[in-house]
């Protein structure tokens, strides 16, 4: 596989959800056991429902977070238990983007300071210089100087989001996290975000992982994608096969739930039946047994790996689907 | 056992009388309320006036001191001192009884007196009786004490001295005591909360004329605004010390009636003689023209202070008045000039930290400021205070300038002695004036130790004129104490040392 | 690909004033914080020049406690010296003495807040139940040790308030420490590696400013009242520089006879109260840019 | 119109805010009939939120209604007292909000939120109440109602929460619903759960629907008509079917192209710009400078309201003319 | 919930441990000698010494800080330097006035402040606002012994119906209570109008109203409760003012309280009764913070104790 960027090696983690003087202690299990590479230059996208441990992921790999067990790679290194000063360099080469476009800016910093901090953090810029870069950056995202001296709360949620992704570039990343970049938006600002996002790859050459849990939205942009259920990879494909053949019977109830913005094209949904199990208290076998409308009893028992059923398509389900 | 039956009949008396007492009316009970707090019922050990006023409830003396400081009869009918002034013999009053049913005879104030005397135990007042050499029985009625050295004021000591029941004593031990009066007092203990009240009842048995009123409560009282709220309301019949500042806002109400009274208490600064600028008489007796002893008495007490003319107060006995330092700023900037001192100098002056000790020090502050000594005034929490005196172990470590005090005793050598012998500088005592005298000690020794009335008041004459022309204080006044009651409370009184006399309290309608 | 951009996202109308400016503005608006701040300034400029009529150590015998009128506007006091004057004098003191030792405490106090916020664990434990501790002891007692250890003297005032204040702030700072550490842009912070200290001091810092506000103007009243007692322990004012929390307790003893000796000093205090917690409500409510 | 429902005749909002006063909404006129689900689509900011708590005079204290009627089945709501108003809130036209989890109040159980809803309007008594409670849970497909009933409302799926508020909505028999944003919270295949609940349950109930959201796919599946918003004002209004196959006005045109498309991965086509400052609004159509074929008529007056035919209303002047279609 | 106040209660053990140190060497270290103290200027310096010598001032600070805790532990508190009286005795008095005047001042503090809390929020800008506002204010500004004396003026003096002092029977808490709960009453207040403010804005609020709930019941059921969650923790801080403010009213009312004795005995250097009376204090602060928390979790139900 040439070029990986990013490779997650069976990652766990668990939250402490409750602590008890004699008893054992409960635990959330937010991330399961789950593997997947991030390849150069690629738009790896991560969709699924709230709570499945999407963000989670995207913070195992900034290592905002430790992981409990396996192994999280990063330009070949193996950064799963390097502390914050080893982490440092690396950070300079991965960035976040935020979902929440207003609560990710300090709202007592001026842009130019938000936008100007990673360069203060990992580059010994003279202020000078750092404004002039920041002042490059926000041009690129569509900002001018007079928006670096305003304060986040006087901009829309567009010009916001702009100001995020402006930082994030700031100091030349090779992979960019974005956690839910448009779901607050606008359509017609979401549209635009998407635009831009698309442009920086291709003038950057960046690698984006991209999570979302809108589908239309992913798969505008993405390269290859990742269904992501309870802490688990259930399908991981590429956009084409992931759209026009899905296999696992989540992705298929995830596609057919998409609301179509057109009246005429009435579609048959599946609608699946109870919520989201709770994370504290696993349900046994495949964690989606207890939604799926095709569960058997093998489901009840065994935990369906992630195989390659087809070529470059990998499913965890007991399903056969030759 | 027939005295057992007495007292329980008495008791039983008592509190029939007290039920109905409580729905009749208020006539038969009466509250005092006063400033601090009494701190213990054991009259031996305390050193506080208070606590005296609370025990003087259910305790006498032997002899004591009338409104006028003279010695009188108590529970000795009388008393002779032998030539050599070695040997006080008293008669006592026969036919006594302790609170508990225990006879007053010579057995039960020898054990009084052995027990002040013993150094184990070390009591509060065993100070003022450091000369006694032991204490005889003569026969059931007639007690002797033998001195080590003749000491003059010991009468005035005796009359100190509180009788408490040796079965008391035996019974409850030294701590138990204090929870558990006994005396022979016109009033007996009904119950003490410390902090709160101490309530006592009239003593049925009482061996003379004794209080008309069946209760009494003595309650601290400590903000001076509450005290006189609870006089204006008759919570309280008589409260002490009344404010000074206050009597103008209660003088129209004609429930009230403020009561003055001379005391022994008087109001000075220490100068600290070792001090370079003090050394010099020429200062000291500069600051005492400086001060307009009127105006400090207008100011600090609102009138109520008397000037000294002597360092003792009028109502004690061989006072004699010295020519005073009238107020004479010229005189003063004089004297301060030939001193070597003509643009003045700087110094401080301490007290403790209430209102009124600061008020006196920033009096002295002003008018010192007038002659060009400028005075920082310190106040300082009782604690710090005594510790800084007293920290110094020689004149040389001593930080005290000077010290705004007030000091009160029964007697010229109580009022004396601790004050200006030259063995009682800090840390042993307080002779923060660090006046050492060789004269003035041998005035002060030789007056304790003379039997002879007169020869003592000569000693002490002379005494009082080198102290006054050797100014080793700034000598300032002596309080008339205010007392407020209202118009329907009798017999109540304080007498000069500060202490409540309540043996004849009444109420009239 | 800066021209891509550009050409497609037009510039838009976007008026843009100095940010201090605009807060200004927005401070502006909140008439009671305006006109609380005029008279906070014209506190501070009495501080300064201290316009006294009279000498205020100029004593009358004769004309002792008079009340008010025409010549003395605030009466006299035991020394027949004016009470207006001493007022106006007292003010530096008074306002120096509680501001300096509120900020003093305020600063510890937030930066132990801060860190047992920030750092949880063990260390959080500590600070707070020493914060425990110090809130049951007396403040009286805290007194006699800090002048046992540094004496006397008017900065020995200024650290005894700071040291009463520091538990209060702690604990406010903490829980305000506590809530902001659990937002986005902390986080994002954290992502790009900024610094502890940084994220300390440029992201969490002023995040706690409101909550700081709100208890510095409460305590700002009671730090002048405090100072009164510290001067009767014998540290802080004096007669040649008294405060207004030393007339006040000694008017106290004047209560019936002389009430204007309470009475100025104590509305002085009111006065000042009230103006530093509506300015402090109008800063608050100015620097929250999330109000407009 | 004898079938309406509720009507909505040129109704004014108004806010006073230190910029001046603004007006949030701005002579709006709908109506909407029994069983029907009527879409209010419009960017953020658009006046949606505020047209549907006018109705109710909801408005934060600063709002103030300075036009129009709101007739419910031809009573003026804008004119009841008080006390009269109480009764159609809750009991006669019934509100969801966009946001399940901050609509329940944290410290109640959903018992007694729910309990409450009928104990004032139904005149339940508590056990009465309590049945039904647990009743309209079940019926919105929440298993284990008993155990819900009892439980605060942290300790619920954003679903479920979402669910609960519906419950609450219908337990009371209204006769219309508002549902701002009822669905944005939640996650795709809970959203269609959740539509298809309160399509199936307006079905049963008789109810009108008027569902406020900016999601043009869940308009396109649920609303039977449409109105599109832009800064205050109606700028188009037509059934579900004309709208997306026939939008005349550039802004609903450009809401349309803004969405992506499953199957089109190509550039997205969005609206330049964003919705103006209500205290700065430029004269004319106030959709013009966004506006791609915006000409200078379009910047001096503000086009009328026009209805073309069939129930399709635009506020445009070029719309008839077919200028920027693609 | 068991499990987490027992847990805090274990907790508790260590903390006192070395809060009594700090208490010991610190009033140890402060200035003053109790013996002087005690046998007062009147004294020679031989007296000092025996009774030095007596109250135990002259072993080593191990064996004294020892004796103080072995006393602690078995309940022999030791004797008052400055009565002879045993600590136990002079305390256990005082417990119930402080313990009284503090309940009935937090209890009036708190259904007054937030009541006028809840005032001043729904009439927000009003003048009623103001006039909370500035009684807050007052509340914190005017001196306590100022307030007691005058309420002591009005209604005992002038109206006579209260008692003037003292607490012999349960109306004469009232005064006391009024004057130390009037600056927490303030603070609630100011807190309390704050919290209902933000929670006013609050969605779950408009949903109430959207159900057709009284104005009432919105602002008293739904608003209040959430509001009670922010204002039983800023109670809980009073406990500290409540503590310093009792040893004014104390004296302004002549109340018998632990207050009094405290100060009185720092002031004495009564070095056994300070020790007992901090720790107490201590002990108590600590399981009031502990109530209030329990308290928050009671009023929070999104707090649970495991
Ligand atoms: N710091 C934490 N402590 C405890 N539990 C956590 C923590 N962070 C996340 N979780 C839990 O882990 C699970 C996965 O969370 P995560 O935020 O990764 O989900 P997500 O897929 O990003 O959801 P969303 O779409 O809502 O953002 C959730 O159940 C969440 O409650
Ligand atoms: N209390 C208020 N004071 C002043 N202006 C307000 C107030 N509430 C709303 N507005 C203004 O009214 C306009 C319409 O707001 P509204 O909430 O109806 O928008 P919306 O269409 O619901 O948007 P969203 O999709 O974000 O919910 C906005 O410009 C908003 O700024
Ligand atoms: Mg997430
Ligand atoms: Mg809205």
């Amino acid at each position: 596989m040439k070029d990986v960027l990013v490779a997650l090696n069976n990652v766990e983690k668990r939250f402490l959800a409750s602590k008890k003087m004699f008893r054992e202690n409960k635990y959330v299990h937010a991330i399961n056991g789950i593997s997947f590479d991030i390849r150069q230059g690629e738009t790896f996208a991560l969709v699924g429902e709230s709570g499945c441990g999407k963000s989670t992921t995207g913070r195992l790999i900034n290592r905002l977070l430790e992981p409990d067990r396996g192994e999280i790679w990063f330009h070949q290194e193996n950064i799963s238990n390097y502390s914050s000063s080893q982490m440092k360099p690396l950070r300079k080469k991965m960035q976040m983007v935020f979902q929440d476009p207003y609560g990710s800016l300090n709202p007592r910093m001026r842009i130019s300071e938000i936008v100007g901090e990673p360069l203060l953090v990992h580059t010994n810029l003279t202020a000078k210089e750092r404004y002039r870069k920041v002042m490059d950056l926000l041009e690129i995202v569509g900002l001018n100087e007079r928006h670096a001296q305003s304060y986040a709360h006087e901009f829309s949620g567009g010009q916001r989001q702009r100001i995020g992704i402006a930082r994030a570039l700031t100091v030349n990343p090779s992979l960019v996290i974005a956690d839910e970049p448009v779901s607050a938006l606008d359509v017609s600002i979401q549209a635009q975000v998407i635009n831009l996002f698309k442009n920086l790859q291709k003038e950057f050459q960046l690698t984006y992982l991209f999570i979302s849990h809108d589908l239309s939205v992913v798969e505008n942009i993405s390269d290859r994608i990742g269904v992501m259920y309870l802490g688990k990879i259930m399908e991981l494909t590429s956009k084409e096969k992931l759209y026009k053949e899905p296999l696992h019977p989540y992705t298929k109830a995830l596609l057919s739930a998409i609301p179509i913005a057109d009246p005429t094209l009435k579609r048959e949904r599946i609608l699946l039946k109870g919520d989201i199990p709770n994370p504290i208290d696993l349900p046994s076998g495949c964690p989606f047994h207890t939604r799926c409308p095709h569960a058997f009893q093998r489901c009840v028992e065994e935990t369906p790996e992630l195989k390659e059923v087809k070529a470059e398509h990998k499913v965890a389900c007991h399903l056969s689907f030759s | 056992g027939n005295g057992d039956a007495n007292q329980e009949e008495a008791q039983v008396n008592g509190e029939e009388q007290q039920e109905a007492a409580g729905e009749q009316d208020a006539n038969q009970s009466m509250v005092i309320a006063v400033n601090a707090d009494v701190i213990s019922l054991d009259p031996h050990n305390v050193s506080d006036t208070l606590s005296r006023s609370a025990a003087g409830t259910m305790y006498e003396p032997l002899v004591e001191h009338d409104m006028d400081m003279e010695i009188v009869p108590s529970l000795a009918e009388d008393y002779w001192i032998s030539d050599d002034g070695l040997e006080y013999t008293f008669a006592l009053r026969e036919g006594i009884t302790f609170h508990d049913g225990t006879p007053f005879n010579a057995e039960a104030v020898k054990y009084n007196y052995d027990r002040i005397v013993d150094e184990e135990k070390n009591l509060r007042r065993r100070s003022n009786f450091l000369q006694l050499h032991s204490t005889e029985v003569v026969d059931e009625y007639t007690v002797k004490l033998v001195l080590e050295e003749p000491f003059a004021p010991m009468l005035d000591r005796v009359a100190s001295l509180f009788m408490i029941s040796p079965t008391a004593l035996e019974e409850h031990g030294d701590d138990g005591i204090i929870n558990n009066p006994s005396g022979t007092g016109p009033y007996v203990f009904k119950e003490w909360v410390p902090g709160d009240r101490l309530v006592v009842h009239r003593n049925e048995n009482y061996w003379r004329e004794g209080p008309e009123i069946s209760k009494l409560t003595i309650r601290p009282v400590v903000e001076n605004g509450a005290r006189i709220a609870m006089l204006q309301t008759g919570e309280a019949d008589f409260i002490y010390p009344m404010p000074t500042e206050q009597v103008n806002a209660l003088s129209g109400d004609e429930n009230i009636e403020i009561l003055q009274d001379d005391s022994t208490i008087v109001r000075f600064a220490f100068i600290n003689t070792t001090k370079d600028e003090f050394s010099d008489v020429r200062v000291r007796q500069a600051m005492n023209y400086a001060i307009d002893k009127q105006a400090y008495a207008n100011i600090v007490r609102s009138g109520y202070s008397i000037p000294l003319t002597s360092h003792v107060a009028e109502t004690i006995y061989f006072h004699e008045a010295q020519e005073p330092y009238a107020y004479d700023v010229e005189k003063a900037k004089a004297l301060l000039a030939e001193a070597g001192y003509p643009d003045g100098f700087s110094t401080d002056i301490w007290a403790p930290n209430d209102t009124e000790n600061i008020r006196g020090m920033e009096f002295i502050s002003q008018q010192l400021g007038e002659i060009g000594i400028d005075v920082e005034v310190i106040p300082m929490e009782e604690g710090t205070l005594s510790d800084s005196i007293y920290s110094a172990q020689t004149p040389e470590e001593s930080t005290v300038n000077m010290w705004y005090v007030s000091w009160s005793a029964f007697d010229f050598d109580g009022a004396t002695n601790r004050l200006f012998h030259s063995r009682n500088i800090p840390p042993a005592s307080p002779n923060v004036s660090y006046y050492m005298n060789p004269e003035a000690d041998q005035l002060i020794d030789g007056g304790a130790t003379e039997v002879d009335p007169t020869l003592r008041g000569e000693a002490y004459s002379q005494l009082q004129d080198i102290i006054w022309q050797d100014a080793p204080w700034i000598f300032l006044g002596s309080d008339v104490l205010l007392s407020a009651k209202r118009t329907t409370t009798e017999g109540i009184y304080v007498l000069p040392g500060g202490a409540i006399n309540t043996t004849r309290a009444a109420k009239t309608k | 690909m800066a021209e891509i951009t550009k050409q497609k996202i037009p510039k838009e109308v976007f008026e843009v004033e100095s940010p201090l400016k605009g807060l200004t503005k927005k401070f502006m608006k909140k008439k009671t914080a305006v006109v609380s701040l005029v008279f906070i300034l014209l506190l501070l400029v009495i501080a300064v020049v201290r316009p006294t009529p009279y000498d205020i150590s100029e004593v009358n015998y004769t004309n002792t406690l008079s009340p008010p009128s025409s010549e003395n506007w605030f009466g006299t006091d035991e020394y027949g010296r004016d009470v207006f004057s001493r007022m106006i004098h007292g003010t530096r003191l008074s306002l120096s003495v509680a501001l300096a030792g509120v900020t003093i405490g305020g600063l510890i106090g937030t930066f132990l807040g801060i860190i047992a916020g920030y750092y949880r664990g063990f260390l959080e434990k500590v600070i707070m139940r020493a914060c425990d501790v110090m809130l049951s002891f007396p403040g009286l007692l805290l007194a006699i040790g800090i002048v046992a250890i540094i004496g006397p003297g008017l900065i020995n005032v200024v650290i005894a308030i700071a040291v009463y204040g520091i538990p209060n702030f702690t604990r406010i700072i903490r829980s305000s420490t506590l809530a902001i550490k659990e937002l986005l842009y902390i986080e994002a912070s954290r992502s790009i590696g900024v610094s502890d200290t940084r994220l300390l001091l440029k992201h969490i810092l002023p995040g706690t400013i409101p909550a700081f506000i709100v208890s510095y103007t409460m305590r700002l009243g009671t730090a002048i009242i405090s100072a009164a007692s510290l001067s009767f322990l014998g540290f802080g004012a004096s007669s040649r520089n008294p405060d207004w929390g030393a007339m006040l307790s000694s008017g106290r003893d004047y209560i019936g006879l002389a009430p204007h000796m309470l009475f100025y000093p104590g509305m002085a205090i009111f006065l000042t109260v009230l103006a530093f917690n509506m300015v402090g409500d109008g800063l608050r409510d100015t620097l929250d840019p999330k109000l407009d | 119109m004898s079938d309406s429902l509720m009507e909505v005749n040129s109704l004014t909002t108004e806010f006073k805010t230190e910029q001046g006063n603004l007006v949030a909404v701005n002579d709006i006129s709908f109506h909407l009939k029994q069983k029907e689900v009527l879409g209010i689509v419009g960017e953020s900011g658009s006046g949606k939120s505020v047209t549907s708590l006018s109705i109710l005079k909801l408005l934060p204290e600063n709002g103030c209604i300075t036009k129009g009627s709101v007739c419910l089945e031809g009573r003026n709501l804008l004119e009841l007292s008080n006390k009269e108003l109480r009764k159609v809130r809750g009991g006669e036209i019934a509100m969801i909000f966009q946001d399940p989890m901050s609509s329940l109040n944290p410290v109640m159980t959903v018992g007694e939120q729910m309990m409450e809803m009928t104990m004032l309007h139904l005149n339940h008594r508590k056990s009465e109440a309590r049945a039904y409670a647990i009743e309209m849970i079940k019926q919105v497909g929440i298993p284990a109602a008993e155990d819900v009933f009892q439980r605060y409302p942290h300790q619920l799926s954003g679903g479920m929460s979402q669910r609960i508020i519906i419950a609450m909505a219908l337990s009371s028999h209204p006769k219309v619903i508002i549902a701002d944003e009822p669905t944005t919270a939640l996650d795709v295949t809970i959203q269609a759960q959740v539509l298809d609940l309160m399509l199936k349950l307006k079905e049963k109930n008789n109810v009108g629907i008027l569902l406020i959201t900016h999601d043009l796919g869940v308009v396109a599946e649920t609303c039977d008509r449409v109105l599109v918003m832009y800064c205050g004002r109606i700028v188009e209004s037509a059934d579900v079917n004309t709208l997306f196959q026939n939008p005349l006005h550039p802004y609903t045109r450009g809401l349309m192209a803004s969405v992506p498309k499953i199957g089109n991965t190509q550039e997205l086509k969005y609206i330049q710009g964003r919705v103006p400052d209500l205290s700065q609004l430029p004269e004319g159509c106030k959709f013009a400078p966004r506006c791609r074929i915006a000409v200078k008529k379009c910047f001096e007056s503000e086009p009328p309201l026009v209805d073309i035919g069939n129930q399709h209303l635009h506020r445009c002047y070029l719309a008839e003319a077919g200028v920027g279609k693609e | 919930m068991k499990e987490y106040i027992i847990k805090r209660l274990i907790n508790v053990i260590p903390i006192m441990f070395v809060v009594s140190v700090v208490i010991f060497l610190f009033i140890h270290f402060i200035p003053g000698d109790p013996a002087r103290m005690v046998v007062g200027h009147d004294a020679d310096i031989q007296e000092v010494e025996l009774m030095r010598e007596q109250m135990g001032l002259n072993d080593p600070y191990p064996v004294q800080y020892k004796n103080f805790i072995v006393g602690v532990f078995t309940g022999n508190w030791g004797n008052s330097l400055k009565t002879g009286l045993p600590v136990w005795d002079m305390l256990i008095p005082r417990v119930k006035p402080t313990l009284l005047l503090a309940l009935f001042s937090i209890t009036w503090s708190v259904v007054v402040g937030i009541t006028i809390g809840v005032l001043a929020a729904v009439k927000r800008g009003k003048i009623l606002d103001y006039i909370v506002m500035i009684a807050a204010a007052s509340g914190i500004s005017v001196p306590l012994f100022w307030l007691g004396l005058m309420l002591m003026q009005i209604f005992s003096v002038q109206l006579g119906w209260l008692p003037t002092t003292g607490v012999s029977c349960l109306k004469g808490y009232i005064l006391p209570s009024i004057t130390l709960g009037a600056g927490i009453t303030a603070m609630i207040a100011r807190y309390c109008r704050s919290a209902m403010i933000e929670i006013l804005r609050e969605n779950y609020i408009r949903m109430a109203r959207a159900k057709g709930l009284s104005e009432f019941i919105v602002v008293n059921k739904h608003a209040l409760r959430n509001a009670l969650v922010d204002v039983i923790t800023i109670v809980g801080l009073q406990f500290g003012y409540l503590l310093a403010g009792s040893v004014l009213v104390e004296t302004v009312f002549a109340i018998p309280g632990l207050g009094r004795l405290l100060i009185d005995s720092i002031l004495f250097r009564d070095y056994t009764v300070v020790q007992t009376v901090l720790l107490l204090f201590t002990f108590q602060f600590i399981i009031v913070n502990l109530v209030v928390d329990v308290l928050y979790g009671v009023f929070n139900p999104k707090i649970k104790y495991e």
